[in-house]
């Protein structure tokens, strides 16, 4: 599918880029809206001209997209695993981790449990959303759960983080194990308490120009500037660690 | 209402009701009374509003004004299905997802009757009509007339207070309709409720009501005994409908005069009257024929139709008239439409009455 | 005819899409997986319940849009779609925010009663039902509207009340319509993943529906997804094809 | 009457529920940002797009189920709830396994015409058309099985073809339930979110809809998406209030 | 089929048909033929099979059996669309969301023309039937009568090559049918095509149809001109239609055995025959009467009923019969149901045929 560059000047974002490299289409994780958003308008300044598009969504639908030829230039994903499915697919090469995240336990801002520390999730009167093992979050729950040789038995494994936070902010549950950026993007209604055994479960931010990118240029261009220390303080400030 | 009416007892009307009902372009405003098990034919031309007094009596359409009462109770505010009625519509409206048997079911299941009773109570109605054969035959697999015997079967197994019957022959076949005919008569006669009956067919308003109430234009214009409005007609509609021919005249001492044309009549009356005839009285002459100038007229042939046996001849002229002649009387005139005739009655076929 | 063919197409080509991108080699160790099965059940169960909490209610509430007049018919019968356009998500955040431990209704249901809803499999039906009442109750009321009034007249002169005119008259007589709106209905709550996950989360046995477990799959493999679509698919598409026109020709 | 009222509660009070948590105080500048304002834009002209072509497709495709007798009607009736159950996500998926740029047909499309559906607003209305359709097709094809045949036949021996029964007689006669399942349609489309972001991707202007920008709210700001989500619900409703009382008594 | 028909020419007719129609219970087994501008009627007791026999011409019903041949031209495979016919339904089936004057617009649109056009020719329909000014009503705005007008027209305005009419005339009030009787007739006298018409009032057959076929279970049982049929019936259904007492007896020269009974009859005539009478042929007597005692016998009063003016006396006994008698009459004897009396008929009132 990429013998005839250009010929769709208007189908489509990425082909509209393919026709003048004035246009870069990113994918990137849903939990990358803010930062990404913001990058994209220093990268639009850095580069007169060009217009950068994001996709975002979840990271598994994006690597989907991908890998049916949807016509993007780079893809930051939010694990590991969602990459190794476009580069399994030959659709990237050489991926590399941008920034990494980090758990903490949310509770609601009155804390109706009193959790302190992580064993306190184990006692059967606290009610914990986790996510569910299959994203990122419940891998890393997992990882830091065992770490600690703690049994917790939440009652809901949620399909991502957002939802897992906002079983929190609604107060349908006593604690749950989330990212420390989603906590912060929260704002006051949840708390966050940090864990010595999150060091063991942290989740790494791949990113990696594509193989069939529309605009190679561009795209190598602009994960340049996430893995910059320009992109490095944004993604900072919003919580991450950097890489 | 008042418990103290003139009349106490016995003469009580059952049904006493005056039905006004204002529709765009129609209005319809009837008084109607009927007394124990007595059976009133609602007769009229299409479109005089017959369903719709009927409907407003049965609470389907409401009214503009007047009031109803049953056996001294008022009904205005009674709603539909706690009036105590049976209805038999004009197009059977027969529930399309019951069997026979279960759509005459319906009523008695609707007065607290067990499943069972009720089945069996609609079986012996549907036994009446004629159809326990087609019991379990849904509406679409029946005939129109097997589809209106069910709905009459339907109306009576609820043993209603107040019988309200639209045409509830007019699907029928002579045989059957014969048949039903007579096995209404029977059920009415037994019956101590009300009847309104609403038929097109004065033969079926002559053997089965006790009194007419001709309704023309959402306006009562006759009422009476059967055999008092079959003799006296008092409207071309009522005249036609009994076959008669009927017009308005001045009458002085057995001589009434209808237009130009004056006829001999054998009452003693003065004043404004109707004078009626059967187009049997009618003879017809291809030249004026001697004698006395009265009953006598010239009119024009306008049309010629077989009557039963009979020819049936219409005739133009002064006063619009029909004869019933033989089809022998036909050749022999040599009659055709536009044919000029001289028409003449026999004074003792005529009848006055005060208009 | 042509068009028929074409919007026929238009709806059974993407699983042959499916069909032909199934990992068929893998397929029956994929299915032979007990959570597999349990979700299968759960889903079954659930939105049957669904379905038939929203026959209880959505049947009578149709009749009142179509059969009674009163002040503010036209704005409730809008409001009846907002299940409908709310993204489901948020659907379950106001479900949450209704029956929810802190919610407006469901805080004092806790403190009375000690029951709480989300994480339950109730909570599934709940939410199911919420998102599908809908299409159960705009469907019964065109049936309602479409149907001819004067077989319920005529019953009502048989002695019917209100309630038995309904129930003899006019249900069978819309019987194709309620099947249509209930056929909707079911399939709707069976395929409800948005407002399920956020209100009554996702834990297996108790929660996890086949969607849940679609969705969960596609994060990391999407081919046992896939299975899993075409799995619940079938299972649905046998139920319909051996019901429905049993149900549809008896009435 | 009183289960018509408790469903309708069931089905507006997590409206409330929506209400009282809303951010009142920023509302109004949330809602002044352009792209809600496009976004909306995109939600109502593809949702409407979508319906008009569910009706062109859909219609036919209800009238041959419930008129034409075939073979394997029945299943083809059970398939067409497909869309239904299918979790939207993997219907993406699968319409992208299709229409893609690598798909079955999408490959040939974009061969012979250079022409890709994924990622245009042409893809949201396909996208949307897909998980509504079976609304519709289901809804009229109740209507037209509950609607009495023999109008059709007394229109046949007037001289009136197959296609001018179906216009002139039959459709008017369903009108109601045709409204019925364009409203169904409608709101599902508008409120479509698993399909349209899988198939066309989640691009401000083009093809972001409304729930996805609720979506991606809820990703950051949850507050904003309420906002949102109240904003499509009032939209909706007062145009489905304005315009359907007028549809279905005119009918 | 074959263009070499023993008949060529004139005398070829329009409508040949043969329907078999099979049904649970029931089976439709007719013959009709119908020449250039021929009025058929249809008649028969309810269930009997016209409704059926006039979809099968429709081609509503598919056949079982036999064929259909219009103008030389098989219609058996003709959809029904693309039959010549124009149809009068049972009940109507006037199309609910359109008005009078598009409902009667529809056929002429259908056949092509333009909707100002298609209007015009509707609009002078409903003036034709008397329903100018109903033109924008809506068919439930309208009475029963007004509806089966509609439908009238609607039929009419297709111009069709074979008309088929189930029972037009039934839901008329007796003013409007004689007109529309009338009016009928005048347009069917106009029509080269056949026509089919299904009624049960023998008047209209009478007046209206140049042959009459009566149906009974599905099969013909008698056909015939109207005034031969009404002379000469030979089933106890049409014998009741026509309004005679008939019988079937053997006859030996002018006398023919019924039973216990002997007729005198004026035809010399042998062999099975029918013996028919009409009711006021009948006299009635408390006791036996004098004189030869033939045409005479003892029969028991089953009921009573008003007939018109005259009243009408069902007979048991050796044979059952009507007799109608005046009012006068009833009282003089002192009538009652279940009172034994004796019958007498005239020999010159009576007519005997072959069976
Ligand atoms: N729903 C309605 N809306 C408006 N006008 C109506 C309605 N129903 C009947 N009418 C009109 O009211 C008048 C009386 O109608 P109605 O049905 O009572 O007549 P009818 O005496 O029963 O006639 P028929 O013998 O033909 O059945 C007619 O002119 C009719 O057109
Ligand atoms: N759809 C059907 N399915 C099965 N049986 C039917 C169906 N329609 C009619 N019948 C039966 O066929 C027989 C003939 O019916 P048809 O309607 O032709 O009678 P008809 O002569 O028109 O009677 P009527 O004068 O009462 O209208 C009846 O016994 C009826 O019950
Ligand atoms: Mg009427
Ligand atoms: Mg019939």
């Amino acid at each position: 599918g990429s013998d005839e560059p250009g010929t769709t000047a208007s189908a489509s974002p990425a082909a509209s880029s393919a026709a003048s490299s004035s246009a870069l289409t990113v994918f990137a994780a849903a939990s990358l809206t803010e930062t990404f958003t913001e990058l994209g308008k220093t990268f639009e300044a850095a580069n007169p001209g060009v217009k950068v598009t994001f996709n975002f969504g979840s990271s598994a639908t994006l690597a989907q997209q991908i890998t049916q030829g949807a016509p993007a230039d780079v893809f930051a994903a939010a694990s590991p695993a969602t990459m190794k499915t476009v580069t399994d697919a030959s659709m990237a090469a050489a991926p590399t981790t941008f920034v990494r995240n980090k758990l903490e336990i949310a509770v609601p801002p009155d804390n109706p449990a009193k959790v302190d520390e992580l064993k306190d999730l184990a006692d059967a009167k606290v009610k914990v959303a986790l996510c569910a093992e299959q994203v990122p979050c419940g891998a890393a729950a997992i990882k830091a759960l065992d770490a600690a040789g703690l049994k917790v038995t939440p009652v809901t494994l949620e399909q991502d983080v957002k939802a897992t936070l906002t079983k929190v902010e609604l107060g349908e549950v006593d604690a749950a194990l989330v990212y420390k950026t989603d906590v912060l993007s929260a704002g006051g209604k949840v708390t966050g308490i940090d864990f010595p055994e999150a060091d063991k479960a942290i989740n790494d931010y791949p990113i990696a120009p594509l193989s069939k990118a529309p605009a190679p240029d561009l795209a190598k261009k602009f994960v340049d500037l996430v893995l910059s220390q320009q992109g490095k303080d944004v993604l900072v400030k919003a919580g991450f660690e950097a890489a | 209402m008042s418990g103290s009416e003139q009349d106490p007892g016995n003469g009580r009307p059952r049904l006493e009701a005056h039905l006004v009902v204002e529709r765009p372009r129609f209005r319809l405003d009837v008084e109607l009374a009927a007394d124990a098990g007595q059976v009133i034919a609602l007769l009229g031309p299409n479109g005089a509003g017959k369903t719709t007094a009927l409907r407003a009596l049965a609470g389907l359409t409401p009214l503009s004004g007047g009031h109803i009462t049953l056996d001294g109770r008022a009904l205005n505010s009674v709603p539909v299905e706690r009036r105590p009625i049976g209805v038999v519509f004009q197009d059977y409206l027969l529930f399309p997802h019951l069997s026979a048997l279960d759509n005459v079911a319906f009523g008695p299941r609707c007065q607290g009757a067990s499943k069972h009773e009720a089945r069996r109570t609609a079986g012996a109605w549907l036994e009446r009509v004629g159809l326990a054969e087609h019991a379990a035959a849904r509406p679409r697999q029946l005939s129109g007339g097997q589809a209106q015997r069910v709905a009459l079967a339907r109306a009576l197994a609820v043993e209603p207070r107040l019988l309200l019957l639209d045409e509830p022959l007019a699907a029928l076949d002579a045989h059957t309709r014969l048949e039903i005919r007579s096995r209404l008569r029977r059920h009415l006669g037994d019956f101590d409720g009300a009847t309104i009956l609403v038929t097109h067919d004065p033969l079926d308003a002559m053997v089965l009501a006790d009194h007419l109430v001709v309704i023309e234009n959402g306006a009562v214009v006759q009422q009476g005994p059967p055999a008092e409005v079959a003799r006296r007609p008092r409207t071309d509609y009522v005249a036609r409908l009994v076959g008669l021919n009927l017009y308005r005249g001045a009458a002085d001492e057995q001589q009434v005069t209808v237009g130009d044309v004056i006829f001999s009549v054998t009452e003693r009356i003065h004043g404004p009257v109707f004078i009626a005839f059967p187009p049997s009285a009618v003879a017809l002459f291809r030249t004026r024929p001697d004698g006395t100038p009265r009953n006598l007229w010239q009119a024009a042939i306008e049309g010629i139709e077989r009557h039963g046996d009979n020819v049936r001849v219409h005739l133009e002229g002064p006063i619009a008239a029909a004869a019933d002649i033989t089809p022998a009387a036909v050749a022999d005139l040599d009659l055709t439409a536009g044919q000029q005739v001289w028409a003449a009655v026999k004074a003792t076929e005529t009848h006055a009455y005060p208009a | 005819m042509l068009l028929a063919v074409l919007g026929m197409a238009f709806l059974v080509l993407p699983l042959a899409g499916l069909l032909v991108r199934a990992p068929w080699s893998t397929m029956p160790e994929r299915l032979a997986e007990p959570q597999v099965l349990e979700a299968l059940r759960l889903s079954l169960v659930t939105a049957t319940i669904a379905t038939a909490v929203c026959l209880v209610l959505g049947v009578p509430l149709a009749w009142l849009l179509a059969r009674v007049s009163f002040p503010g018919r036209r704005l409730v019968r809008a409001l009846v779609t907002i299940p409908l356009v709310l993204p489901p998500v948020v659907g379950g955040v106001a479900l949450l925010l209704v029956l929810g431990r802190r919610g407006l209704i469901g805080q004092w249901l806790e403190s009375a009663f000690g029951f709480s809803l989300p994480f339950t499999t109730a909570g599934v039906v709940v939410a199911e039902a919420f998102v599908a009442m809908p299409f159960l109750v705009i469907s019964v009321e065109g049936a309602l509207r479409a149907a001819d009034l004067r077989y319920e007249e005529a019953a009502a002169t048989l002695g019917a009340s209100r309630w038995v005119v309904f129930r003899r008259v006019t249900m069978p007589l819309i019987a194709p319509g309620i099947v249509a709106g209930a056929v909707l209905c079911w399939a709707r709550a069976l395929g409800e993943f948005g407002a399920t996950i956020t209100f009554a989360g996702n834990f297996p046995g108790r929660t996890q529906t086949m969607p849940l477990a679609v969705y969960l799959a596609l994060e990391t493999e999407p081919d046992a997804a896939i299975v899993l679509s075409l799995l619940l698919l079938l299972v649905s598409v046998a139920i319909l094809a051996g019901l429905r026109d049993r149900w549809v020709t008896s009435a």
